[in-house]
């Protein structure tokens, strides 16, 4: 048996937690499941006007992209929480903040990934055009795993506390909004006929800024709940 | 060396213990005694560096924890009333990944050595969530076999252990206590270790 | 003076609801602030009160 | 010189405070009442926009206490949590119920102007979104401290959030000239003459100073509150004559 | 204490489950939380054209309210299947029908009613003119306690399944989509100037025909999950 | 009285115990003792009525289980490794909650002696995420004293408790037996009750 055991921590932690949750397939599928009903349900609310769809498109695929992720979020570090891991990773010597990544990381594969993937399949049902597929895509790509970032600092300052589940979304939702404004900006942009390069870059500079500050940020939330 | 200096213990506004100061020295075993809710759990994750005392300092080696949160917690062993063991993991992964975490690089040879220590040969593959209470208690204690710490901090660990695991457990610290280790321990059952033990009642 | 009467100041220009609207809820929300700070501090003054009396109690019973 | 850490204890900065705050609250209302009579009475009617422009003798002063008190709350709280002191933590706390109504006033108040003036009560726009996260912001705060029964532990954790969200601030201010919007810019800025009558800026300032010295007298009030609630076993409370009466 | 277990059993169902959810006021708020969040993000992804919100605007109110409700779903029997209330239920002299109306009355009180009084004032945001206000209230009214209806039976169907969380979604939701078209349509058809009278009978039939069956399909699957 | 006919315990491929039998009468402790692993609490959770035995019966008053589920879950507490205890919700809620799931209505008043009683006076409404170990063991052993089973199944209920709550524990169970209640109980501990007790080692 090759084991991956002699790697780094923080990679031994996304391994884990991979592994955790294939065991639960259903954990694993439930953002992505989610997200595929939310986008199928609106145009049958909506009604099917071709060009109405195609305009509320990339707000709608956004939207549930980002519940899908929050949705999620909850059992970020509950779960390390009541079985005692935190602690132990609280005491290893790698940083908690390299083990707090390895866990986000973790997070964005099993929610952001698959979303990003089946986003553009989905969005042939509002008939978005080539371009428009593609920069989708690409402003998932960038803008999930600052979804992930943001929503590891809510899980983190609601970790064991009575009523988690609606704070986490009340902490973490307007944080989300600007991630969703240049994300479905981006798409609306290139269907609109202006580059998106503009709103992507302002996603990179968003997951730049979240990559540094929300690792530190989510782990000084998970001593305070440590310590108490 | 470990050594702390007037710990102060709060919880909401109940004041648990107050200046409480003590040393633990290489091959010495201290244990914490008291009732329910006294404070032991309390003191012992501070020791742990888990949470901060609201006056006085822990020393290890001389220097405060703080300078040397790293370092220290690679000397430390902490395992506290949560296991730490993953439910849906096999014995033999939860270790292998708590051994990782630790920053300790093990096989699963010496893994499955510690298991058979333990009593759970023939357990390696089973989820945890199949073992029974006592063999989960086991499996964490495990851990005691695979990290080379020096400093063990034990909190409750004779909880769900039948006679001979507490036996066991004993001739362990024992063990460790002799090749120069140190041990804070707590427990509500009697304990006949044959090294030097000096104990303090909390809350007294 | 800007107002002929009071009639027009209160019309102010046609954009009374506006206007109005604005200083009436502004001034209400922080009568409102200011009104339930103070239940507040008489709850809280009440509580530290009664912890008064209870120790006054506990004090008493052991001494005698 | 003034020793810092002897009012950095609640119990010398409890009726330090309470000194204070009917001389903050006396020149709020005497500015306020300035400011309106500056505002209704002296100041012209504007070309534009009519009568309705008076709107600004509120709007201005709630917006940028609004942006202002968030700062102090995040500073408060970034002291709380490095130098491990209560009254900071308390002082954050204090501070953002004030916060949040200021917030929702400019709000109110946005929206009561933009009705007449853009022909909509609300607009996605950047300025007006970025406000609103503003409110969330305070709103979230206050439920996660609310939700935390250990007072410490609550402290911790607000000033994470606090400090999290600090970056909503720049946003704020300066969305209106990274995005162009409906929302018109800053006509007050320290380097360039103003760009509006000096009467009305007059008027406005006066608001301005009324707003503050209020949330510096509601706060320190505040403050007083909490030090009650929290330190209700403390045996200085007992001394106070407020108590004894 | 005057207690209320002197009541009839239906009743005191009822009253447990509103007790038991204000214990936990988060589980509560839940659902009207998510349903206030979700309505308010789609105008910041779709953008603010006026003409398009107002568009969409039944169909996004009328899919919110859809997944709120859905989202609560799972914690319908689970808890008492844990904890063994369900079994007392099942062995109660009362019919076990009457009892799972009764939780299903709970759950709507719980989930559809705050949303339908809510609705409106969020509708606000979209411009909606008044007589679409009023068809959007009535619309929910009657169709919320049918998606409560139709849930039963599968959260029942799902119950002790591991993963049911995912499951109930993909076996209620085909159930839905009738009542989605409906409720969504009736505000439309106002909107353009057709009567809502056809759609909101339609929904009322529904309302009938679950009212009907679904307990009694809730309870055979009850039944079926008891068993093993 | 409670009587065990012929149990087969099976977890996985192992067998744990075959053809048990045995009888518990009114005001009899039954103790079941054996190592870690060795199927105790497996038994116990059969005699709950949470897993069903591959063969054998049990019967409760005379009538198998299966035809009285109802009447005997009213009779019987069983109290296991998991104490059922909603973190985040405060004792008095938990203790509350769980009798009216019982079908037994309390008051406050009754589930303030009770936690009284237990050693809990003056954490009424502290969260149970904020009780020591042995404090959240003595709240869910509060249940012992709300609801009026008479035949009790406990679990290892001495796990945490200090010195005074496993004596206080031994005279509930006593002041029980003496009712005429019955007791069936697990522990690694020594346990010195004055009524009647038998015992059965288990994997011997
Ligand atoms: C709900 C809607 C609104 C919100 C949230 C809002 C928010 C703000 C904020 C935060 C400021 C202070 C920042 C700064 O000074 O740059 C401000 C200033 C100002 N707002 Fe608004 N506003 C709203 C609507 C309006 C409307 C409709 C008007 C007028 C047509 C308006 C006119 C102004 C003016 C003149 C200033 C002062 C700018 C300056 O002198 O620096 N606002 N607003
Ligand atoms: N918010 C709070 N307010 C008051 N008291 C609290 C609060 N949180 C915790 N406590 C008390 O702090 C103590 C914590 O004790 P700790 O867990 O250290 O006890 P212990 O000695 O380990 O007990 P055990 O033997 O039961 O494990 C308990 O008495 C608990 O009731
Ligand atoms: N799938 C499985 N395959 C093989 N063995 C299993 C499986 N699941 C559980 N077991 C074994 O069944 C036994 C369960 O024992 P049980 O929990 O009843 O023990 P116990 O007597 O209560 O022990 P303790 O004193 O530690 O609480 C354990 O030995 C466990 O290893
Ligand atoms: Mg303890
Ligand atoms: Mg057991």
């Amino acid at each position: 048996m090759k084991s991956p055991f002699n790697r780094h921590p923080m990679y031994v932690v996304v391994h884990r937690d991979l592994k955790l949750a294939l065991r639960r397939k259903s954990d694993t599928l439930t953002p992505l499941f989610f997200f595929v009903i939310v986008v199928s349900l609106i145009p049958l609310g909506v009604g099917a006007e071709r060009e109405t769809l195609r305009q509320i498109a990339p707000g709608i695929l956004w939207v549930s992209a980002l519940l899908a992720s929050m949705l999620s979020l909850n059992r970020l570090f509950e779960q390390d929480h009541a079985d005692g891991t935190l602690e132990q990773m609280a005491l290893s010597p790698t940083p908690l903040s390299m083990l707090v990544v390895g866990k986000v990381l973790a997070h964005w594969l099993l929610s952001g990934l698959p979303l990003t993937v089946i986003a553009p399949v989905l969005a042939l049902q509002f008939d978005l055009p080539m371009p428009s597929l593609l920069i989708l895509s690409l402003s998932l790509a960038i803008g999930t795993p600052v979804l992930s970032l943001i929503g590891a600092i809510g899980a983190g300052l609601t970790l064991g506390i009575r009523g988690g589940g609606v704070l986490v979304a009340v902490l973490v939702l307007p944080l989300y909004v600007p991630v969703l404004i240049f994300g479905a900006g981006s798409v609306e942009a290139i269907a609109s006929g202006l580059g998106a390069s503009a709103h992507l870059s302002i996603l990179a500079a968003l997951l730049v800024l979240a990559g540094f500050f929300a690792p530190w940020a989510a782990t000084a939330a998970l001593r305070v709940a440590l310590e108490y | 060396m470990l050594e702390a200096i007037n710990l102060v213990g709060v919880r909401g506004e109940r004041r648990l213990f107050n200046r409480l100061s003590f040393q633990v020295r290489a091959g010495e075993c201290l244990l914490v005694q008291g009732e329910n809710g006294s404070g032991k759990t309390t003191l012992l994750r501070m020791l742990a560096g888990l949470t901060a005392s609201a006056e006085g300092a822990i020393r290890w080696k001389g220097r405060l924890l703080d300078e040397q949160l790293g370092e220290y917690q690679r000397d430390m062993l902490y395992c506290g009333h949560g296991l730490g063991l993953k439910e849906d993991l096999s014995t033999m992964e939860n270790l292998l990944i708590s051994a990782a975490l630790a920053g300790i690089s093990t096989t699963p040879a010496l893994v499955s050595d510690a298991l058979k220590e333990v009593g759970l040969a023939g357990r390696e593959s089973l989820s945890v969530r199949g073992l029974s209470q006592g063999q989960k208690r086991r499996a964490g204690l495990a851990r005691l076999l695979l990290q080379q710490s020096s400093l063990w901090i034990l909190d409750e660990p004779l909880t769900a252990l039948d006679t001979a695991g507490c036996q066991w457990l004993v001739n362990v610290i024992d063990r460790h206590l002799l090749d120069g280790g140190l041990v804070v321990l707590t427990s509500h059952q009697h304990l006949s270790l044959a090294g030097t033990s000096h104990s303090i009642r909390m809350g007294a | 003076m800007n107002w002929a009467s009071p009639g027009e100041f209160f019309a102010m220009g046609g954009y009374s609801t506006y206007v109005w609207g604005s200083v009436l809820v502004s001034a209400a929300a922080l009568c409102a602030e200011w009104l339930f700070l103070r239940g507040r501090r008489k709850a809280a003054l009440l509580h530290v009160k009664r912890e008064v009396t209870l120790r006054k109690e506990h004090s008493d019973e052991t001494s005698t | 010189m003034i020793n810092w850490f002897k009012f950095s204890s609640p119990k010398t900065f409890y009726p330090f405070a309470g000194k204070l705050i009917p001389w903050l609250a006396a020149m709020a209302t005497m500015l306020a009442i300035a400011g309106m009579y500056v505002g209704f009475f002296v100041a012209p009617t504007d070309a534009q926009q009519g009568e309705g422009y008076r709107i600004i003798f509120f709007h201005v002063p709630v917006s940028w206490m609004s942006m202002l008190i968030y700062l102090a709350m995040a500073f408060w709280a970034a002291i709380g949590l490095v130098f491990n002191s209560r009254l900071s933590a308390m002082m954050a706390s204090a501070l953002a119920p004030t916060g949040a109504i200021f917030t929702f006033l400019s709000l109110w108040t946005g929206a009561l102007w933009g009705k007449p003036m853009w022909g909509t009560w609300w607009v996605w726009d950047a300025r007006l979104t970025s406000e609103l996260i503003l409110l969330f912001l305070y709103i979230g705060f206050m439920a996660l401290q609310s939700a935390i029964d250990e007072p410490r532990r609550a402290d911790k954790a607000g000033a994470v959030l606090a400090l999290v969200g600090v970056v909503n601030i720049p946003i704020i201010y300066f969305s209106v000239q990274w995005w162009n919007t409906l929302h018109q810019g800053a006509s007050v800025s320290l380097t360039k003459a103003p760009s509006m009558a000096t009467i009305m800026l007059v008027g406005m300032l006066l608001m301005v100073f009324a707003a503050w010295l209020y949330s510096m007298a509601i706060t320190l009030a505040r403050v007083r509150c909490i030090i009650l609630e929290r330190e209700h076993h403390a045996d200085w409370l007992y001394q106070l004559k407020e108590v004894k009466r």
